[in-house]
């Protein structure tokens, strides 16, 4: 019991009452919805009482449980769970869009309620699973896990093309994965255990091997992020999703390969993080390049907004591998950034998808007139997105171009300032897609006669988007409790990841 | 020297209780001919039963008998037991099925019976000539069994070239024992590995043989390019009957291969070591690749049975590696085990799908399973998920561990194609769980107790098992061979 | 008293959220004092500040809290009083009161125009919003925050230009209101890119982003880094205050409504800049190189803006140009190190072109209001669609004669006219001479240009003068134009006093504001300019000839209805260019967005959909796996080459088996393959080992 | 040359000769008789080599017993003549083909790589008399023997199954 | 005075043609007389082998496999039966419903 009880247990596996609530319940949609909204709701309570636990002058793994799960036939595999800087801020991201998510459902799922809730609980075990699991093997289950019932919620509950997108989403991400399995495997075969910690302290995997290593784990990673050019799954995902599918893909799957990246691939592989890092940052900046020029070209929202997140998932790489303070905590911090910013524009787009069933920018236009609200917070999210100062994404954005125009700087890890220029070009490009799009929605006249009757935003959809928006501002305005709860861990982990470049020849 | 001691009686035991309790069900059946549907499968589950009594107070021994023909030793009773598991779940998924195929005749079950011992025999078997007889003991009935639902032409067609190309596979292991024989002056495992400790005149003899007796047992496993038979077979028997041949000649063909090539043919590896090695290349991407191909379920299956002989194969292959001669067997009887649940999960899924004259096992036959029939679709998903190798499943666990032997053997390059062949496999697998759940339709479906129970408490098991993988991982690498 | 500084940003904030939740409830008149208050607030707070000031010149920081802190990287939430910021606050809160005031009666009008009385709350939260981004701006501790108040101007310029987001500006439905205030954005953004890459540079050569911490380091700093900020901040510059090659999009920004134009596009947020390059006169200074390039931009700048804007027809597109040219003369001073003169053109500019654009707001609502009234109720006697004929209020061709119309306007307009032409003693006069001075003696190429701006700048003052007032009545309107009330006139004359009155506070002699900056700025950075009789002479001389020019083209035979230019008949070609701007947005148009949208359409369709999504996707991956896939099942189809070979009757047979795959059911192909694994694996065996 | 040798030539001539014959048969029967004909070549060998127990199996076990049911089958099925179109299939020249290649790879590693060096001497006058042989597969092959039982039993079984008119068209 | 080696190759060439027997005939039953052929050119091999030790169990194994061949022949020749029931053919092609 008492092992059943650790907080990080908790709020992992609380889901998971849930969805055996959902089993065994009569098919009932409103019930399906109240039971699945309270475990979630449950679930982010708990994770504020492992945030109020969690102390943040504590640079170290925190809460942990640990305890030996396969230990025979030379087989060191541990349950171990954790928390640190690293993670908290993700775990309650993922904690806190799953309620939203769920709420955003309400109307829009219809067929299939039960179900749906308990695919969606699963995968909210899944990805908190991810971010707090500390043993190489319990992190791939999770990793893997969430892919079966995103790939259900795509697939049952998506658009006309779901089945395509699901199976590419699935097929995508495992192809990486399979890699890192085996990564994972010479690791626990040749370093005799799979617990993180220890892997990161025991070290001394030869050069080339740590060079083999993180590509297999980047292979992994830079699928799921995506980084440029592994990303076509992305937008297939996305249009073809239901809008708390897309919330959550955007908001906390993605997350799941920077947070990889941040976890496994820099501090396992430090030297060759370091030597690959202008090859990271390369594509990382291609891809806040492309995305935004892609995207603005896009005729439907859902894409556009998708492209967008190609865009500002390189930003967040390009903070990872800049490998100092300002780059690495603004990365984790745009990681939540996007996760807010980016999950509010999709249940900004299915707000009126909901109204209009269609998603084409065309059949908008001179929306402000006829729902104003919904204009403003769509402009606040819009401008989070694009980066505007005071608001959140500004924070996190400009960390990083600080971050890797430091590492651009002599002794840095990119070596030249000419990722973080491009990279800042970027901020132009961001802003002429999300006018774009802006514009194209709600300025100008009302053309089209079906837009004429729309209604403005229920209380529901207030109730739901709020928050985000509360967020926003918070972030944007004072982001210390946030950088504070990074901020040691991050500390040593550069020291640690110093020394053992340094240590290395 | 006494010819039959109460040792070998203890190590035959429960091959002798199984054999008596068949002709015991033979007499049964013949003399009561009415009650055989409902009496026959009681019986048969008696029998298995039984049986694994006495494999189980088998535990912990480790002995030779009959002169060292026969060997009980953690390897085999876990195969045997595993075989039981298989039985049982035949029976569970035959007992509704045969009734409404009209094909519930005792015979059948004692078939299945005698099928079973001649698997338990080559589990056992540490005489190459043993060897021999115990495979013939085993596909005999099979073969009958495949032919069973007579006079289906597909079911006879099915019998007739799984006899054909069975017998022509054994005529090659037979060669095989006999250039082995003429090797080294023996087909005792004991013998053979004393003798080649001795010298050889012409060790290349001995390779020979152990290439033409992986013909034979290649065979058996369905490994490419020995699988021809595979699809047609699987898809044409009964499919009862290519649930327990999926698993249980899989499963008696690989522990005959894992003892031979552990026990006998280490020394020869490094020429062994690259036939196998193509072999299992060949098998997974072939395995893999036709089933993409498929639109009929079963064979689907049947491809995705070889797929994962192929898999299994793969830490066969790293047998001549001494770092991980035990984790190959360990991880191997483990996968046996994870692919036995979710085979016979699946196959009583199609079961409950299948229609008379061979309908109702298309892919476009289970488009709107997730929405009619919740528990069997999300069940086969499940199974679907754990032969992909997605966790949590114990398929998962059961490439986990396999990869290492493979990794552990050195072969980096098998490894990847062994992922690439998984990622290809789920392309298969996935396209059946988007028929079942994003597709529309009214799928025809039989509710019978014993193969939802059947389907559901292999799901169960499936996730379950894999938790608490340790300590079934644990008793696979416990379960070593008896080495000379 | 230094204390009270933040609720210069917070009484603003205050106000718009205020106005943003009840706004629609209170009325217009509610609405209308709720901002006026917030605003009146914000400068009865500047006042304090400033009043504090005289007591402690030294200034201080007030820090609310933390903001950003990763490791050296600490920005608080401060705020920075110093007679710098002061006088920029004190000009943003006093104009933009004004403004406020005046716009409470403009826009009673301008919702009702434009059939939106809703937005009139809407306007206001975007002025309050305004001022407050723009006290951050000039009060922020940091570049940083600066950078906040920034942006934050540049979001407010957006949304004020495109204020009447479903019209265009001549007021018809369209998407050109909009597309103005996207361009205004987007240009500003890439001004920002610049900025920020300054910022960046900055903090890592300084190790922080404060003031205090960079300004006084700038010498120990190597020469490139600091030519490198500087030249990036000038592309801020740019940007924000419309210089070359950024400016295109301040013309366009007059969609908004006119008090908008005038307040942030005149008066103060475009001089943001100005403000921007003052603050780092340290940085400045320490490369004489990136002072040139800064005079030279904003030198050419001043004239390259007048020439455009002595060809506009539109009443607010010369204002436009001219405060282009104007923002040039004080980039060019910052430029050149006259930190003091550039502001004091700043301040003084502010006044009269506040008073210009408000003036034509007058002007423009005399003409909408002869053109169709509004009843007591607010309502219009009828649809603008009914008019048949459509009437542009802004442009020049169709006014004429206004004086007696509209004689409080008309007595404004002109001052604030002959203060911009730059005629003593108006405030005008003295900043812009100052700057010709320092231009004198530190750049003479500049000085150049800027004369010759200057000239132009009397020139087209002197035409739209006499377009808009003198002659006769060129349209309907024109004739029953009545005069604004007086909520919009009393504005108009507080601002004509401080446009006379303004230059006192630099005179020559007491260069009162010189000893006012150099607190902030320094003792060497703000010298003081002595007087310079030749200059002021001869820029007097020049304006009064422009003036006469002016007059001899457009007073003397005033324009008739339907006539052209009169100037076109003189220069030609050139006035065909100055009309039509240069061409320089068909010039960008055609060189950057039409080639970037091509290069998104191709990105997106081509290669990402139809190459990376399609084509590497589908066909290459799927495809060849199925291919594979098939090729494997059926290498050497037995059945079909039988088939073949035994003539068409077989062929069908054949085909129908041949359909089929490498599975060919035959059991015989069965052993053949299980036979040739065999043969195979005995023969690598035999010949291997 | 010994006697030895010629007899062996001879004897494999008519082996080979009777299995080619057995295979270019065009009457099942004809094929059965060659057939027959090679087990009792054979047979002939198991002599010589001194296994007389094994040859006496061979002639009746084989010869005899399942020859006989061959014969049967194909009378009872009047199945003498599957009508063998003789085309220009792949299946053949490939099948023969690898069956050279088979042969070559055989007599390489007979006469290229490992001759045996042992020699076959007329046998020794005890050796593997039916009683030696028959006290050896009671004891020693106690296991296999038993095997071989049930084996038997269960073809019989499935001979029963196989062949059984279904219950279904007697009732 | 036979080498081994004979034996060997005479045997293996009756196996080859066992097997080529398998490949290119289309009768059902010579088929399995073809299969006959190559486990009795196994049986020589077995033999001349235990002659070559001079050891019984050579011949011991020709024994049993006599008897599986006979086992193997009786359910083989029961499912030609059966097929010839159904199909009124032994030609092994025209068994060829199952495929793809």
């Amino acid at each position: 019991m008492d092992f059943i009880l650790q907080p990080l247990n908790l709020v992992t596996f609380f889901p998971l009452l849930g969805v055996l609530a959902l089993l065994f319940l009569k098919e009932r949609k409103d019930l399906a919805r109240w039971v699945a909204l309270g475990a979630s709701l449950i679930t982010f309570g708990i994770s504020l009482w492992v945030l109020s636990l969690f102390d943040s002058n504590n640079a170290e793994l925190q809460l942990v449980v640990n305890r030996d799960w396969i230990q025979v036939a030379g087989w060191n595999i541990k349950y171990a769970l954790g928390i640190d800087g690293l993670s908290v801020l993700l775990v309650l991201l993922t904690t806190f869009l799953a309620p939203v998510s769920i709420l955003s459902t309400w109307n829009a799922v219809e067929d299939r309620v039960r179900d749906f809730m308990l695919f969606f609980l699963l995968l909210e075990v899944g990805m908190i699973g991810v971010f707090l699991a500390q043993d190489l093997f319990l992190f791939y289950i999770f990793w893997e896990f969430t892919l079966v019932p995103m790939y259900f919620l795509i697939g049952i509950w998506g658009g006309s093309q779901r089945m395509y997108a699901a199976i590419k989403f699935f097929l995508y991400t495992m192809a990486g994965s399979i890699l890192m399995l085996l990564a994972i495997l010479w690791l626990g075969i040749n370093q005799g255990t799979f617990y993180v910690p220890d892997l990161v302290a025991l070290g001394g995997i030869p050069g080339d091997v740590q060079y083999w290593l993180f590509l297999a784990f980047a292979a992994a990673f830079a699928i799921k992020v995506p980084m440029w050019p592994l990303h076509s799954w992305l937008p297939d995902a996305h249009v073809q999703a239901p809008t708390a599918g897309s919330v959550i893909l955007a908001g906390v799957l993605l997350k799941m390969g920077t947070y990889g990246f941040l976890r496994f691939n820099l501090p396992m592989f430090p030297q060759a993080a370091v030597q690959l890092a202008p090859a990271m940052a390369t594509l990382a900046v291609i891809g806040i390049i492309y995305g935004a020029i892609v995207s603005f070209s896009q005729k439907d929202v859902k894409k556009l907004v998708a492209y967008s997140s190609i865009s500002h998932l390189g930003f967040v790489m390009l903070g990872l591998f800049a490998l100092n303070a300002q780059g690495i905590e603004g990365a984790i911090l745009q990681m939540v950034n996007h996760g807010i910013s980016t999950g509010a524009l999709f249940l900004i787009v299915g707000f009126i998808y909901e109204r209009r069933h269609t998603r084409d920018l065309e059949e908008f236009g001179g929306l402000w007139q006829v729902m104003p609200v919904y204009a403003a917070i769509t402009l606040i999210v819009s401008l989070s997105s694009m980066g505007l100062p005071g608001l959140n994404g500004f924070v996190g954005e400009f960390t990083i171009l600080l971050g890797a125009w430091g590492a651009g700087q002599a002794g840095g890890s990119l070596g030249s300032i000419w990722y973080t220029v491009i990279a800042a070009f970027g901020v132009i490009l961001a802003a002429v897609y999300i006018l774009y799009m802006f514009q194209a929605m709600f300025l100008g006249p009302v053309t089209k006669k079906a837009n004429e009757k729309l209604k403005d935003l229920s209380w529901r959809e207030l109730a739901i988007i709020i928050p985000l928006l509360v967020l926003i501002f918070w972030i944007g305005l004072y982001p210390k409790p946030f950088f504070d709860l990074i901020h040691p861990t991050v500390e040593q982990f550069l020291t640690i990841f110093q020394n053992s470049t340094a240590a290395l020849p | 020297m006494p010819t039959f001691t109460s040792l070998d009686l203890q190590a035959l035991l429960p091959q002798i209780v199984l054999v008596a309790w068949a002709c015991m069900l033979l007499l049964v059946v013949v003399f009561n001919k009415d009650s055989s549907p409902v009496l026959a499968p009681f019986l048969t589950l008696l029998g298995l039963l039984a049986t694994a009594f006495f494999v189980v107070l088998q535990i912990g021994l480790e002995v030779e008998a009959f002169g060292g023909m026969l060997v009980v030793d953690g390897f085999s009773i876990f195969i045997n037991l595993l075989l039981i598991l298989g039985g049982l779940l035949t029976v569970g998924l035959s007992y509704d099925y045969l009734q409404r195929m009209d094909l519930a005749r005792g015979e059948y079950y004692a078939l299945m019976l005698f099928s079973i011992s001649g698997m338990m025999l080559m589990a056992t078997a540490s005489d190459l000539i043993v060897v021999f007889l115990a495979l013939e003991l085993l596909s005999i009935p099979l073969y009958v069994l495949a032919a069973f639902a007579r006079p289906d032409i597909r079911s006879e067609e099915a019998g007739m070239k799984y006899f054909l190309l069975g017998a022509f596979a054994s005529g090659f292991l037979l060669y095989g024992v006999a250039l082995v024989y003429g090797a080294t002056g023996s087909t005792a495992f004991n013998e053979i590995v004393a003798s080649i400790a001795v010298g050889l005149e012409q060790p290349l003899y001995l390779v020979l043989g152990a290439g033409l007796i992986l013909v034979g047992l290649g065979f058996k496993v369905a490994a490419v390019p020995f699988h021809m038979w595979t699809p047609d077979v699987y898809q044409g028997a009964p499919t009862s009957v290519t649930a327990f041949m999926a698993l249980g000649a899989k499963a008696a063909g690989f522990a005959a291969l894992l003892r031979i090539f552990l026990v006998i043919f280490p020394s020869i590896s490094q020429q062994l070591t690259p036939v196998l090695l193509w072999i299992t290349i060949a098998t997974l991407i072939a395995g893999n690749l036709l089933a993409i191909a498929q639109n009929n379920v079963k064979r689907m299956l049947a491809y995705s049975s070889i797929s994962h002989a192929g898999f299994i194969l793969m830490a066969v292959v790293a047998y001549g590696s001494d770092a991980a001669r035990f984790d190959v067997v360990a991880s191997a009887l483990f996968y046996l085990l994870a692919f036995a649940f979710a085979s016979f999960g699946s196959w009583a899924v199609v079961m409950a799908l299948e229609q008379r004259e061979a309908r109702g096992l298309e892919f476009s036959d289970y488009a709107g399973l997730g929405r009619t029939h919740r528990g069997l679709a999300i069940a086969m998903a499940i199974f679907m998920l754990s032969f992909t190798g997605v966790p949590p499943t114990l398929g998962f666990a059961g490439k986990f561990f396999l990869f290492r032997s493979v990794l552990e053997g050195g072969f980096v390059g098998l490894a990847i194609v062994g992922m690439l062949a998984s990622l290809i496999s789920a392309y298969y697998y996935l396209r059946l769980v988007v028929v079942m759940f994003m597709q529309d339709g009214e799928p025809l479906v039989h509710r019978e107790r014993w193969l939802a129970l059947t389907a559901s408490g292999s799901a169960v098991a499936t996730v379950l098992l894999f938790v608490f993988s340790e300590p079934l991982f644990g008793w696979a690498a416990q379960a070593v061979l008896k080495l000379f | 008293m230094f204390n009270l500084v933040p609720w210069i940003v917070f009484l603003p904030v205050i106000g718009l959220l205020l106005n943003a939740a009840i706004g629609r409830r209170v009325g217009e008149r509610g609405a209308a004092l709720i901002a006026i208050a917030a605003s009146t607030g914000a400068f009865v707070v500047s006042v304090l500040q400033f009043l504090a000031l005289n007591a402690h010149p030294e200034g201080e920081v007030v820090s609310l809290g933390d903001w950003i802190n990763i490791g050296v990287l600490q920005v608080p939430w401060a705020f920075r009083v110093d007679t710098l910021s002061v006088t920029m606050m004190l000009v943003v809160s006093s104009v933009g009161t004004l403004i406020h005031i005046y716009a409470a009666g403009y826009m009673h009008y301008d919702v009702r125009y434009k059939e939106d009385t809703a937005s009139y709350a809407r306007f206001f939260v975007y002025l309050n919003l305004f001022i407050a981004a723009m006290m951050i701006l000039v009060s922020g501790d940091s570049y940083l925050m600066l950078f906040v108040g920034w942006e934050g101007v540049g979001l407010c310029s957006f949304l004020l230009i495109g204020f009447w987001y479903s019209r265009n500006p001549d007021g018809k439905f369209g998407t050109l209101n909009a597309q103005a205030a996207k361009k205004a954005f987007i240009a500003n953004r890439v001004g920002d890119f610049g900025f920020l890459l300054a910022m960046m540079m900055i903090f890592w050569a300084f190790g922080s982003l404060n003031f205090d911490a960079v300004l006084p380091q700038a010498e120990s700093v190597a020469p490139w880094i600091i030519l490198f900020i500087t030249l990036a901040m000038l592309l801020g510059v740019t940007g924000k205050s419309a210089q070359l090659p950024l400016y295109v999009w301040l013309p366009d920004a007059m969609a908004g409504p006119t008090p908008v134009s005038a307040l942030i596009h005149a008066a103060t947020m475009v001089t943001a800049g100005v403000y921007l390059v003052a603050r780092s006169a340290p940085l400045f200074v320490a490369v004489p190189a990136a002072q040139t390039t800064v005079a030279v931009v904003g030198g050419l700048t001043a004239l390259f803006a007048a020439t455009i804007a002595v060809g506009q027809s539109d009443i607010k597109k010369v204002l436009a140009y001219s405060t282009v040219s104007q923002l040039g003369f004080m980039v060019a001073a910052v430029g050149m190190g006259a930190f003091v003169a550039g502001m004091f053109h700043l301040v003084t500019h502010a006044f009269f072109k506040a008073l210009l654009f408000l003036g034509s707001g007058s002007v423009i609502l005399a003409l909408e209001r002869a053109h169709h009234p509004i009843d007591g109720n607010g309502a219009h006697h009828a649809k603008p669609e009914a008019h048949a004929a459509h009437f542009d209020p802004q442009d020049m061709r169709g006014m004429g004669g206004l004086r007696q119309q509209i004689p409080l306007t008309f007595w404004v307009y002109l001052v604030g006219a002959l203060a911009l032409a730059g005629l003593p003693p108006l405030a005008g006069f003295f900043s812009k001479d100052e700057i010709l001075t320092d231009a004198l003696l530190a750049n003479p190429f500049v000085y150049v240009l800027l004369t010759a701006a200057a000239f132009l700048t009397a020139f087209y003052m002197g035409r739209q003068v006499l377009l808009v007032f003198f002659g006769e009545a060129r349209s309907n309107p024109a004739k029953k134009a009545v005069e604004s009330p007086r909520v919009v006139t009393l504005p108009l004359v507080a601002l004509a006093v401080l446009s006379i009155f303004g230059g006192l506070i630099n005179l020559p002699g007491l260069h009162w504001f010189t000893d006012w900056l150099e607190h902030t700025l320094g003792h060497d950075l703000a010298h003081v300019t002595e007087f310079s009789l030749i200059v002021a002479l001869l820029s007097t001389l020049l304006a009064l000839g422009a003036i006469y020019l002016a007059w001899t083209l457009y007073g003397r035979q005033p324009l008739k209805a339907d006539q052209t230019d009169p100037l076109k008949a003189r220069l030609g070609a050139l006035f065909v260019g100055m009309e039509n701007k240069w061409w320089v947005d068909e010039l960008y148009a055609w060189l950057i967005i039409q080639p970037y949208q091509r290069l998104a359409a191709f990105l997106a369709n081509v290669v990402d959909w139809k190459f990376w999504h399609d084509w590497v996707h589908d066909s290459l991956i799927v495809n060849s796996f199925q291919w594979l896939a098939r090729f494997l099942a059926n290498p050497v189809d037995l059945g079909v080459i039988d088939g073949i070979a035994n003539g068409l009757a077989a062929t069908t047979t054949g085909l129908a088996r041949g359909l089929s795959f490498f599975q060919t059911g035959f059991v015989r192909n069965y052993a053949l393959v299980t036979f040739l694994g065999v043969v195979l694996m005995l023969g690598y065996l035999v010949f291997s080992s | 040359m010994t006697v030895d040798l010629i007899l062996f030539f001879g004897l494999a001539a008519v082996a080979v000769s009777a299995a080619i014959a057995m295979l270019l048969s065009r009457n099942a029967v004809y094929s059965a008789l060659f057939l027959i004909l090679n087990f009792a070549t054979v047979a002939v060998f198991f002599l010589l080599l001194g296994a007389p127990f094994i040859a006496m199996a061979q002639v009746t076990v084989y010869a005899g017993a399942i020859m006989v049911l061959f014969l049967f089958v194909i009378m009872l099925l009047g199945a003498e003549q599957v009508q063998e179109r003789q085309k220009g299939g792949w299946q053949r020249p490939i099948a023969i083909l690898l069956a050279l290649v088979l042969i070559i790879e055989t007599g390489y590693l007979i006469f290229g790589r490992g001759a045996l060096s042992a020699v076959i001497e007329p046998a020794a006058s005890n050796y593997a008399s039916p009683q030696a042989i028959g006290e050896t597969l009671f004891t020693d092959f106690l296991l296999p023997f038993e095997v071989t039982s049930v084996l038997l039993l269960v073809a019989m079984v499935g001979v029963i199954v196989l062949t059984k008119e279904e219950r279904k068209k007697a009732d | 005075m036979v080498p081994v080696s004979y034996y060997f190759a005479l045997s293996a060439i009756l196996f080859t043609l066992g097997a080529l027997g398998v490949l290119i005939r289309r009768n059902a039953i010579i088929i399995f007389m073809s299969v006959e052929l190559m486990l009795n050119a196994a049986n020589l091999l077995f033999v001349a082998f235990a002659r070559s030790y001079e050891a019984l169990n050579g011949q011991i194994y020709v024994f049993f496999v006599i008897a599986v061949a006979a086992a193997e022949v009786a359910v083989g020749l029961a499912l030609i039966v059966a097929i010839f029931r159904s199909k009124q053919s032994i030609d092994i092609d025209e068994i060829s419903s199952l495929k793809g």
